[in-house]
């Protein structure tokens, strides 16, 4: 029996889906010869465990920070950063909630920042106009892209937020407390609202730049207008491991398929060529990342290809 | 002397699921006096006693035929219209082994009151008292009544199941080998109480010692198989039984 | 009379409203089971089927199926077993057979009773870093068996000693009376006497340590797997390879956790199936030890 | 004379075996002191001992940690008072209809049917709880948030319910039938002798039933991590949602857990923490068993 | 005629943790035949003869003192040098409750021998069916030698036993109380294969049943208290005890 081939990867779980998808579809093709385990650690976990060269491939929501960045140099593991769809974070209340029309980010920051904690505890604290009910906040777990991303696009600074609200790595359990709870609001990926639209009301925020409310839609994610709440989403390549078939073989397989299965896992893929883009930096073996080692809030797909091309 | 009866045992017939264990059993029972059963063991001594406070109810596939007769009220109570707990209220009993209740001296003497719904402190403290006085337990333990019961003696502690059953003033009282678990001293205290006791209230007792069922008995029935075989003073059956079984049975040549 | 008649009539009616009260009691538990199995019949019925046990997860719900997942909790369950059997059943034996009664036996028996009250987590902690970390044997079927092996391990112990407690001592007496020595006596009386007590106390503890969750997440096996452990039969020399105990794994429970947390709809009718099955393998499990315990209570009255 | 020290080797070697055997549960106990203590040592050396037992807000992953485990271990006490608040009583009325009231064949029937409902794997009671229990509860208590500690604590209750009642039948028949004898001799009802008689004479055993529900209940880790809401609340409100140490533990552990890094080390004080809370149930209950075991 | 010694007890004392059970026992056994203990209830016959197969070293804390030489081999058992297996090798016990091994006829007969590590088919056989008809057993369980022994009549699982015992030729066979729990019947057929087995082996037997002491052993002694009282022939401890306890007890005053 020839030794098994397998390509661990973990995580993110706002990427687990595509790469879930990818997974499962590569497996197929190769009939099996070729196993691939997808975990769900989080962002940060993840990375932990790529950086330690535990695993092959890391899936995260948001680019590699600096801190991460250190970790892995100091274990001698090179990467490459692959960007492979695209996500909004959406806000979320309950369907019999009628008074919250839009939200603009710093009502968003009054609640979630960390002095709010015990303190913002009803809807009015935030705007006199909203009713004297309860506030009950849903969010992403501490150790998920999600949670990051929200809190520094939001709140400014990563992982600051105050304590008081239902976390879950679980977006279901969200789902569920959200559609349960006339005076819930909570955030988490587009995705699970795509699904879940007849328990749900999504929330338009308004854009800081132009002032206008933005809902969350495919259109509006990709052409950039619905910030600062969207983000791209990546796979990072262990270099050594791109160096096995396997493992070659792929990432190969993703950047080609993404198109389609991104759109499976309700995801929004990014353009044709991006994906032609990446597959480029992937066969040229191009270490290191885009960004400078902290999650950049808003950047939109054209400044990221463009970043790339500057590049070569 | 005309005989005043307390109780007759009719025809009764008694069946363990579907073994029988009493057959056709007939006896009377005098009043204020003390009836022993004899016998070799396993002969039904136990069984029989049981049914005078319905005690094998308790467990199911039991079945009575016959009658037991209760005087002067005239009912049968082993029959199934007659509530079992009332019959307990009437005839109460005292086990092989001590049984006390893990409670106090005093509410274990206060125990059948309180269940006939008596709560009033100075007639359970008068009722206590007494029992103990007539169970001749009461100097012996009157410093101490809110001890637990198993701090006892063995003895102490059957004298105490005596004065728990004197308590609810009986009309019959049952002894089931009340003396086989004690040691020869207390023994022979526990005989004195029984017949001190037959002053005041009826009693039946099962022994396997002989020696015993002499000492205190008036009256005894020796049972085999599930038979009385006879019945008499308890003299006569001593010095000049009747039957051949009794006889053997009497001078230890079997059982 | 009459007082004492009137008595009787209150006592025997409270008597008889506790007899429903009871017995009510008795059903609230009885009641839940029964919604329970309800609901996840509702659901996930239709999904049980042929397929559904023959397919790897999957992103489409009407195509994802437990292989994985009871081969895996199939492949634990097994290192579980021969990790707690051998072990719990001889510290059974030493401590009812052997042990004399000093300071020594007296802390494991302490210890032992504090084990088998260990919430089920703090065991997945302790196999994190011990067989994770310091062993270095990796988020592997040995791992999970392992920690499931120490949470069990309490209860075959408790089993063992339940059932040879019950052997009546003349049994004892009469064997070392001919002659026999300690082991010949556990070995001819003791331990053949209480197979069927210990092996319901091993088949109880293993139902439970199929439906474990908690310390399966802490050693980090909750992940996405769609492929079969490596077959413990090899067409070389030894023809038995032990490959598979490196493997990832998933497991029945954390498959169905897995599904539940997704946002389609048709993944938790998938979840439910799981369920169904999860719960007939702990239910027929325990049902097999019931049998087993009437079986020998049977054929052994002592 | 050979045959006789052939003999003692071997049953030497045996024993030595056995006791090696009943040794381990020993080595398992310190291995999970030792890891337990090892890795909060490094938590406390981060983290002094006093903010950890006083502080009142417990977010050790975010940008400005907080480690006070008040909340965690509040948490833990509310969804356990309101699990025996429902299996006590429920499970103390089964066990004493169950010894005193059933028909044998019944209770043959009922009590490892019961018994099942221990084997249930934890996670389905967790979504029993979430997606059907709770929106029950949110019919008539309107302010019920969507996760809270009350839902979750009924159904771990009900749960425990045979631990309960099986030690405690267990205890109450052990008492032995002449002690009941003569209550009913006295002329008592079944109810008189089930409450004045076998309870009392049963005690230390259903005392022990009691604390083993009560240590399950302080460990059962998936009913509340999936159905509590994990928000770490210093509250005494069942309506609102919670996180009890368990939850805690397996939250982390979902999102991995990197070793060496500061969440890392706070599982394990919070695992401290709960293993000694379990601990001290542990030890009551084996003393209380083991007087039962003397009684009769 | 001279009498020949089997064994011989010289000042034995014995302990169950603090409370001595045995004092300053003196006795001799005579070899190939029935030496009678008896005595009331809880006066040590019991212990005393479970010190010769040295059974309470089954259990903790329990202390002998003092000897009991067998002879001809002039050993002390009770010396803490002295295997405990290897008396129990020679010297077999009955006890008072049939306690077969829960397995089949043969093989409990078989269980001594092949604890001695015989497991050739045709030596056990042959030892089995010597020994079941030793214990006049065989013609009735003949034909199912494999099926339980718990299938038995109690009778039948007591004689099982004494097969099981006779089947390692003990020097000594310990009889205590063998008929307690069995019916006259049963009984009668025990005391007869008793007197019989004298011819082959020594025996010691306990019984609480004066008329079996009288009917099958050559020796008796009275026990009171932890000590031997009086120690003489059958008839004549029987018919002229020089001791007043022991007279006492004899015609039934006390016990
Ligand atoms: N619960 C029972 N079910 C079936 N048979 C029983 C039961 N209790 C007793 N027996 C049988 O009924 C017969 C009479 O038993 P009982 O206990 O009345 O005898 P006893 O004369 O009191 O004997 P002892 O002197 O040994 O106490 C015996 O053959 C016994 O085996
Ligand atoms: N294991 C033990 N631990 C402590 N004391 C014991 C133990 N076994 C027996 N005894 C005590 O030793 C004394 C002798 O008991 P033993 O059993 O030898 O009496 P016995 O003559 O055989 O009585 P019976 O005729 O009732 O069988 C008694 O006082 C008894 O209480
Ligand atoms: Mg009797
Ligand atoms: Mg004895």
């Amino acid at each position: 029996m020839a030794a098994d081939k397998l390509i661990k990867i973990d995580g993110s779980s706002t990427v687990y889906p595509i790469t879930e998808a990818v997974a499962e579809e590569f497996q197929k093709a190769k009939k099996g010869a070729i196993k691939v385990t997808v975990g769900i650690s989080g962002t940060g976990g993840g990375f932990k465990k790529f950086c330690r060269g535990e695993t092959d491939m890391a899936n995260a929501s948001r680019p590699i920070l600096k801190k991460e960045m250190d970790v892995c140099k100091e274990q001698g593991i090179e990467y490459i950063e692959l960007p492979v769809a695209y996500d909004g974070l959406a806000v979320m209340v309950n369907p019999k909630n009628t008074w919250v029309k839009s939200m603009t980010v710093a009502e968003l920051k009054t609640i979630w920042e960390p002095a709010a904690g015990g303190k913002i505890t009803k809807w009015n604290h935030v705007k006199a106009e909203w009713p004297d009910a309860p506030l009950k906040l849903y969010g992403a777990g501490a150790d998920s892209g999600t949670f990051d991303y929200f809190t520094e696009a939001i709140v400014g600074k990563a992982k600051s937020s105050r304590g008081d609200f239902t976390a879950s790595e679980d977006d279901n359990i969200l789902v569920q407390g959200i559609a349960g709870d006339k005076n819930a609001l909570g955030f988490f990926g587009l995705a699970y609202y795509e699904e879940n639209k007849n328990k749900l009301k999504l929330v338009p925020v308004i854009n800081p730049k132009t002032g206008k409310e933005v809902l969350p839609t495919e259109q509006t994610v990709m052409d950039g207008t619905y910030q600062p709440l969207s983000r791209p989403l990546f796979v990072y390549v262990s270099k050594k491991a791109a160096e096995k078939p396997e493992v070659k073989e792929f990432v190969e397989y993703f950047l080609k398929n993404a198109a389609k299965l991104v759109k499976d896992a309700k995801y929004i893929p990014l353009p044709a060529k991006a994906y032609k883009l990446a597959e480029e930096r992937f066969a040229k073996k191009k270490i290191g990342t885009m960004f400078e080692g902290h999650a950049e809030v808003g950047v939109k797909i054209e400044d990221l290809l463009k970043r790339e091309e500057k590049g070569f | 002397m005309v005989k005043e009866l307390k109780a007759e045992v009719k025809k009764l017939n008694f069946y363990y699921g579907r073994v029988q264990a009493l057959k056709e059993i007939n006896l009377p029972i005098e009043r204020r006096k003390v009836s022993a059963l004899i016998g070799p063991s396993g002969c039904g001594k136990t069984t029989f006693l049981r049914c005078f406070n319905r005690m094998h109810d308790l467990y199911p596939h039991n079945r009575y035929e016959g009658e037991i007769i209760l005087h002067p009220d005239n009912v049968n109570i082993i029959s199934p219209q007659m509530d079992p707990i009332e019959v307990r209220m009437q005839i109460s009993m005292v086990f092989q082994k001590p049984n006390p209740f893990p409670k106090s001296i005093y509410e274990n003497v206060a125990y059948g009151l309180r269940v006939r719904g008596v709560s009033k402190r100075e007639v359970l403290d008068e009722k206590v008292e007494k029992s103990l006085r007539g169970a001749v337990l009461w100097d012996e333990v009157k410093d101490r009544l809110n001890h637990l019961a198993f701090d006892l003696s063995g003895g102490q502690q059957q004298r105490l199941c005596i004065a728990r059953a004197l308590a609810t003033n009986p009309r019959i009282l049952l002894f089931d080998e009340p003396t086989s678990a004690l040691d020869p001293t207390a023994t022979l205290k526990i005989e004195e109480l029984i017949v001190e006791l037959k002053n005041e209230v009826t009693i039946i007792i099962v022994t396997h010692n002989m020696q015993q069922a002499a000492r205190v008995s008036d009256y005894t029935a020796f049972m085999y198989l599930g038979e009385i075989v006879e019945y008499d003073k308890t003299d006569r059956i001593f010095t000049a039984p009747s039957n051949k079984l009794t006889e053997e049975y009497i001078t230890g040549r079997f059982g | 009379m009459e007082d004492i008649k009137k008595r009787i009539r209150i006592t025997k009616f409270l008597d008889y409203i506790f007899a429903i009260v009871g017995l009510l009691s008795t059903l609230v538990g009885l009641a839940l089971l029964f919604t329970l199995m309800t609901d996840l019949f509702m659901d996930g019925f239709p999904r049980l089927g042929y397929k559904f046990f023959a397919s790897f997860p999957s992103r489409f719900p009407d195509e994802a199926g437990i292989l994985s997942a009871w081969v895996g909790s199939f492949l634990v369950l097994l290192v579980t077993a021969s990790a707690a059997i051998p072990i719990g059943v001889a510290a059974g034996i030493y401590l009812e057979e052997y042990a004399g009664k000093n300071w020594l036996t007296n802390i494991i028996e302490i210890n032992i009773a504090n084990l088998a009250g260990v919430p089920s987590i703090v065991y997945g902690l302790l196999a994190l870093v011990v067989f994770v970390y310091f062993f270095k044997f990796g988020e592997s079927i040995l791992t999970g068996g392992l920690a499931l092996a120490l949470l069990i391990l309490p209860m075959v112990i408790m089993a063992t000693r339940e059932a040879i407690r019950a052997i009546p001592n003349s049994i004892r007496e009469a064997s070392y009376a001919l002659g026999a020595t300690k082991w010949q006596t556990v070995q001819f009386h003791i331990i053949p006497y209480s197979t069927g007590g210990i092996l319901t106390g091993i088949i109880i503890g293993l139902s439970r340590a199929i439906g474990e969750t908690a310390p399966i997440i802490t050693v980090g096996a909750l992940t996405f797997i769609a492929f079969l452990p490596s077959s413990p039969f090899s067409s070389e020399f030894p023809f038995i390879s032990f490959k598979w105990l490196f493997d990832p794994f998933t497991v029945m429970p954390i498959q169905m956790f897995n599904w539940v947390s997704r946002p389609q709809h048709e993944f938790q009718l998938n979840a439910a199936a799981a369920g169904i099955v999860l719960m007939m393998m702990t239910l027929l499990m325990n049902g097999f030890a019931i049998y087993i315990r009437y079986r020998f209570r049977k054929k052994i009255k002592w | 004379m050979k045959r006789k020290l052939t003999r003692k080797i071997k049953e030497g070697a045996i024993e030595t075996i056995l006791f090696l055997s009943a040794l381990s549960s020993v080595f398992i106990t310190i291995s999970i002191v030792v890891v337990l203590s090892y890795e909060s040592f490094g938590f406390f050396k981060e983290v002094p001992l006093i903010e950890f037992l006083t502080g009142r807000e417990w977010t050790p992953l975010f940008a400005e940690p907080k480690f006070g485990i008040l909340p965690l271990i509040s948490g833990t006490l509310l969804i356990t008072s309101i699990a025996l608040i429902v299996a006590l009583p429920l499970g103390l009325t089964a066990a004493v209809y169950l010894s005193e009231y059933a028909p044998h064949r019944l209770k043959e029937i009922i009590k490892p049917i019961l018994e099942l409902l221990a084997a249930v794997p934890t996670v389905v009671y967790g979504y029993f709880a979430l997606l059907f229990l709770t929106p029950i509860l949110q019919k008539f208590i309107p302010d019920l948030s969507g996760f809270n500690a009350l839902s979750p604590g009924i159904i771990m209750g009900i749960m425990i319910i045979p631990y309960v009642s099986s030690v405690s039948e267990d205890a109450m028949r052990a008492v032995p039938m002449h002690i009941r004898e003569g209550s009913y001799a006295m002329g008592a009802t079944k109810l008189q002798t089930a409450f004045k008689v076998v309870i009392p004479s049963a005690f230390s055993g259903i005392a022990a039933a009691f604390i083993i529900g009560i240590s399950r209940a302080i460990g059962e880790t998936m009913v509340v991590a999936i159905a509590a809401g994990g928000m770490p609340n210093l509250t005494a409100n069942p309506l609102e949602p919670v996180q009890t140490l368990t939850a805690y533990i397996v939250a982390v552990s979902l999102g991995d857990v990197p070793h060496g890094t500061i969440e890392y080390k706070t599982i394990f004080a919070a695992g401290m923490t709960l293993f000694l809370m379990t601990l001290v149930f542990n030890i009551i209950g084996f003393w209380l068993r083991k007087r039962i075991r003397e009684a009769y």
